[in-house]
């Protein structure tokens, strides 16, 4: 099959999207002829013009509510954010208009809005373009959450957001952008909603998304030849979870470990321990662990970036002390 | 004529609504949050006089008087108010979330500023459809210091969208005179940096708003773009029902607003021009009257919504985590 | 000693830190001569003046800015935010200045700022006027989180967080505002950090905070009657958080309830799991649980907004099924 | 004569600083995000020209010429932006952060408009300490269209603070013209909307910006208020080391704007009036280079950060989540 980049999948997703359905639009800083600074918008401003790509000044509070206004009243509106970090300025838009109107007109009104944007760590930008910032928005009811790891489901994910008729937070990794792999040419999609075993094992479940998962299968395949058998599961959504998935694979492996990018406090990676906690205590046979990044804002320094993210190494020997380690001996009356 | 009186039919409408959702909050039939419009119905109704039905407006949480002017259903709205299923939202949204698309009414907002940008965005949607209908964006002094508000009047005139931002200057935001946070005399005069006409009207005047309306209406209509009107008002009550604000302005000031009051000022012009009797006005108070007893009787015999079917609707709701 | 309400224990703490300290100054929406709209500014105004006591455009945003760089400047600011529910206006300030210029800076500036404000659910103010989010600052690097349940503790966190040398989010409740508690007259302070043990028991640990907290202690009272014995801790500080005091008391009574007013995923609960788990999974002797609200934004109509809290018979079953149900039967290898 | 030398040192300085950290960027020494500054010296030279040191300035996410025009260290900024410990933010914040106090320097920022309401917070606290000193905020056209820059507007006229906010319009927000985002033909129009005069000058000119800032400052430490100065610039390079954006600009226009540089003004002017000699200004640059020489040299040489005391010093970082 076509190996292509994350970024063309996307791409292709837009595209797509726009000339199947007359009501999907874009929205977004430098998305106009440049084809925005990620290039994902490639094409679209001399394919469909200027009312539905629309290039917009860096106003994301006012553009981010255009576009909540704009699904309100029958469009499909994606918008780029560039930083997801940039979010923060137009945060009531996101929490309070797109997440709550649709239940607080009581479905008179519904937004079809995705928000799409890269997130991450790992490029030496520093603090303020470094956050992962997943957890803040599966907890807030009302929204979906999505973050592909491979062009494949980018491409069938977005796909599926831009059909959605709730908002949905489509969350890429910049670091994912370069990555190619394989997407057929034509039509599909990918659900909302369905997580994927991306490795079988039976010694450990590792959960991780976006670009950890990357490390993720790499470090399972370096320990396959120390004897590790490493389960990895890629929930892909993360609101809704696909909990089954991961709790069928802890009932096999007795052992769970989250690998995310976001620092670990209060996020997603609490919550899936949560979940499994409460669905499948007696089945796990040692401690749950969640690992990212330090709870720190992120320094600028090479250095002191490495040192705020779990290393290559670090997940090596996490994962071996919980595959390998003593169990935990508790017997329960 | 038939016009003026159905002008002077929708402010008292207001007027007599108010009142009546103020009895029922202390029954707490209403409760939550309740903001009242008395004293500010000329611009709602004048503002609204000037759009057609397929017109959009969006609203604030002082919007009662809004969905009236724009032909909203007694009836639904105090069951919204008391969170029944019949309300324009099922009982979801109550006062501040008044949606009701079928009139054009797309929303209230609980948040200061909130909706300005969502107006911009059903403009767009309008452009974008090609038709030639008109959005107005409600909002108060308060919320012109939003930053929404700087953003919004940015792009609705960058692309031309039919999109009229109508403040309703009523002199105070929650406890706070304009004055405190405004640094210019008024807002109409911002318009200049964003190439738009911007107008000051009297906003006690029902009619002197329709005119100013219906002028940028016409602009927009034609493609010429977004205009800033700003209607000078005043709240006469409280600015919630737990606040007592109104109870602390300067001496006299209430009341010369009132002595300026829209119903009042339209009446007069009424008796004047001939063009009605005192019996008539009275008569149209009591029809109004009639009608939200009416509407009163349907909120409080209608339903509460069905916790077993809301919790049903919402599937993500980690319910196993509630109860 | 005297009983005084939440709001005045407030007011009286403001009033000590402005005039033990020239550089601590209020700002916010209606702060001046009406007081606050919850009265916890009254008679600053006309103390302390203007420009000590700044009442504010609704700007939160540039606000919540001002108060950051007024406190890069060497001022304390304290900064009420009417609803917490608005703050989402002003995020960017809050995580990306605030919450990451101490670090970015290397220490050349501080951000000694204090955003106080009420939050919660219960008062039929529908979804936009009805969040808890806390978890969200939790998340956030950078922010210390305080979330005072008595006057006592209102007083002496504001208090410290007054003092302290970092941004400090203050969540208050609103139904926790006509409260009243023991306040001794004079200077004290409670430090941030510190949790409590608000009853003694040994059957159960229950983790709650703020407005919760009074029914939890009110639903261990009645269950005492039926030989029932919970614990109830009351962390105060959520970040960072006082881990031993929970953890010792769960090694003792083997049972983990969290019970709050947020929605439970990827929230401070899930995070109080994960802590426990990872630090005495052994410990555990059932299914460690969270109950909060449900995943919506919040409905209107009274009968939806209870539908979607934990009622105080909700939380009684709860506390009777883990107490005594029961146990895991689960033997580890 | 001294003073027009070096304001052209400081210029000169910059713009040689800016080639140094390309050069260093492409070696890896410097990483993250890089913006130059090249093209734009005269506004941040001119306007820090009419400061006092212990004045203080506000930052953008393109902010070297910033620092070096308010007296920044160059070792200190170089080692900062090689992320090394002996950088103005020991290597914390990198390029788009430099925070220097001790020169009046508040911070960079990587928000767009992120950095307008510190500005205001900082001349809020000059006013609380009744001293005399003033506040610049640098922004540019893009970040004129946020909220905050509104807002910020707004409070700082309300409570006559000695702000001043220095617009670089350098025509482009990122790859975006000013014309695809700014509704009128300049920012400074928008002053009036805020009671506050508004000036536009040719921000090219370093002797003009200098003038209209100094106009600026003195009503500012008179007690008289804020002010807006509109610099008409441009940035000649891409806007970060990862965009090619400049390639794609209109045909000629770069080269328009490099025929109206502000070094090689200065330096006619200094001529014209034989103010300086060529020889002179060769030795001048000449001089900047051997300090941006020793400065490479030293940050090349500086240790970078230890992570052991950076853990140490964070003890809420929840290292074992880490390892
Ligand atoms: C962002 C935000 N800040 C504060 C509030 C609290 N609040 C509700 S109404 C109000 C006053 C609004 O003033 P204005 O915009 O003039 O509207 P008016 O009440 O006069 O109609 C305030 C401060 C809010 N709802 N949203
Ligand atoms: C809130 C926010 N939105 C977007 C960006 C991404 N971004 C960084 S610089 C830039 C362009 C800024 O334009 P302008 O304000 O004119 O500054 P200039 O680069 O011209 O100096 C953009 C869009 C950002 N950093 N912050
Ligand atoms: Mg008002
Ligand atoms: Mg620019």
């Amino acid at each position: 099959m076509r190996q292509i980049r994350y970024t063309q999948a996307l791409n292709e997703a837009l595209h797509e999207e726009m000339e199947r359905d007359p009501s999907v639009m874009q929205l977004g800083e430098d998305i106009g002829p440049y084809g925005g600074v990620w290039e994902i918008h490639r094409g679209l401003l001399s394919k469909f013009g200027p009312m539905r790509v629309r290039q917009t000044p860096i106003s994301e509070c006012g553009f981010i509510g255009l576009a909540v206004g704009a699904a309100m009243s029958g469009l499909r509106p994606v918008v780029e954010i560039m930083y997801i970090d940039f979010i923060t300025t137009a945060m009531d838009q996101v929490i309070n208009q797109a997440a709550k109107l649709p239940l607080m007109s009581g479905g008179a009104v519904k937004v079809p809005l995705v928000i799409r944007g890269e997130q991450g760590s790992g490029t030496r930008e520093a603090a303020q373009h470094s956050q992962n910032l997943e957890s803040w928005f599966v907890h807030t009811p009302g929204l979906k959450v999505v973050m592909p790891s491979t062009p494949y489901d980018a491409k069938g994910l977005l796909k599926s957001a831009i059909r959605d008729d709730e908002p949905v937070m489509f969350l890429e990794h910049r670091l994912l952008y370069g990555e190619k792999g394989e997407v057929p040419e034509g039509e599909y999609v990918v659900p909302i909603g369905e997580g994927i075993v991306r490795r079988e094992g039976k010694d450990l479940t590792v959960v991780s998304t976006s670009y950890f998962l990357l490390k993720v299968l790499e470090a399972a395949q370096t320990l396959e030849a120390e004897g590790i058998d490493v389960e990895v599961i890629d929930p892909r959504t993360l609101m809704p979870l696909d909990i089954n998935l991961i709790v069928n694979s802890v009932q096999k492996t007795g052992k769970l470990l989250v690998v995310q990018e976001a620092t670990v406090v209060a996020s997603m990676g609490a919550e899936i321990v949560r979940q499994v906690v409460e669905t499948a205590f007696d089945a796990l046979q040692a401690t749950p662990r969640v690992i990212g990044n330090a709870h720190v804002p992120m320094p600028y320094s090479p250095v002191l970036e490495d040192t705020c993210m779990p290393s290559r190494g670090d997940l090596l020997e996490t994962i071996r002390q919980m595959a390998v380690g003593t169990r935990s001996k508790r017997i329960v009356s | 004529m038939k016009e003026r009186l159905r002008l002077l039919e929708l402010m008292v409408t207001i007027r007599e609504f108010e009142e009546l959702t103020r009895r029922l909050y202390k029954e707490h039939v209403i409760q939550g949050a309740l903001h009242l419009y008395i004293g500010e119905e000329a611009t709602a109704v004048g503002a609204c006089a000037a759009l057609r039905p397929d017109d959009y407006i969006l609203s604030t949480h002082r919007g009662h008087g809004h969905c009236i002017a724009k032909g909203g259903d007694l009836k639904k709205m105090l069951a919204e108010l008391a969170g029944r299923r019949t309300g324009y939202c099922r009982g979801r949204g109550g006062s501040m979330h008044l949606f009701a698309p079928d009139i054009g009414l797309m929303g209230g907002n609980g948040i200061v500023g909130g909706g300005i940008p969502l107006a911009l965005g059903v403009a767009y949607a309008v452009r974008y459809n090609e038709t030639d209908q008109v959005v107005v964006c409600f909002f108060s002094d308060g919320a012109s210091n939003q930053g929404t508000w700087h953003e919004s009047m940015n792009m609705a005139a960058l692309w031309n969208l039919p999109l009229i931002f109508l403040c309703e200057n009523n002199q105070y935001a929650a406890t706070t005179p304009v004055a405190d946070t405004l640094c210019v005399p008024d807002v109409a005069r911002r318009a200049a940096g964003y190439g738009m006409p911007g107008e000051v009207v009297d906003g006690m005047d029902v009619e002197a708003v329709r005119e100013a309306t219906a002028r940028a209406v016409s602009r927009a209509r034609l493609g010429e773009g977004p205009s800033l009107i700003e209607c000078v008002t005043f709240r006469y009550e409280a600015h919630c029902m737990v606040l007592a604000d109104h109870r602390k302005r300067p001496k006299g000031e209430t009341e010369r607003w009132q002595g300026h009051d829209p119903i009042d000022l339209l009446e007069k012009r009424l008796l004047n021009d001939k063009q009605a009797t005192s019996e008539e006005i009275a008569s149209l108070r009591q029809s109004v009257l009639d009608k939200l007893q009416e509407a009163e009787f349907f909120a409080r015999e209608s339903e509460f919504p069905d916790p077993e079917e809301f919790r049903a609707e919402h599937e993500r709701g980690n319910w196993q985590c509630v109860r």
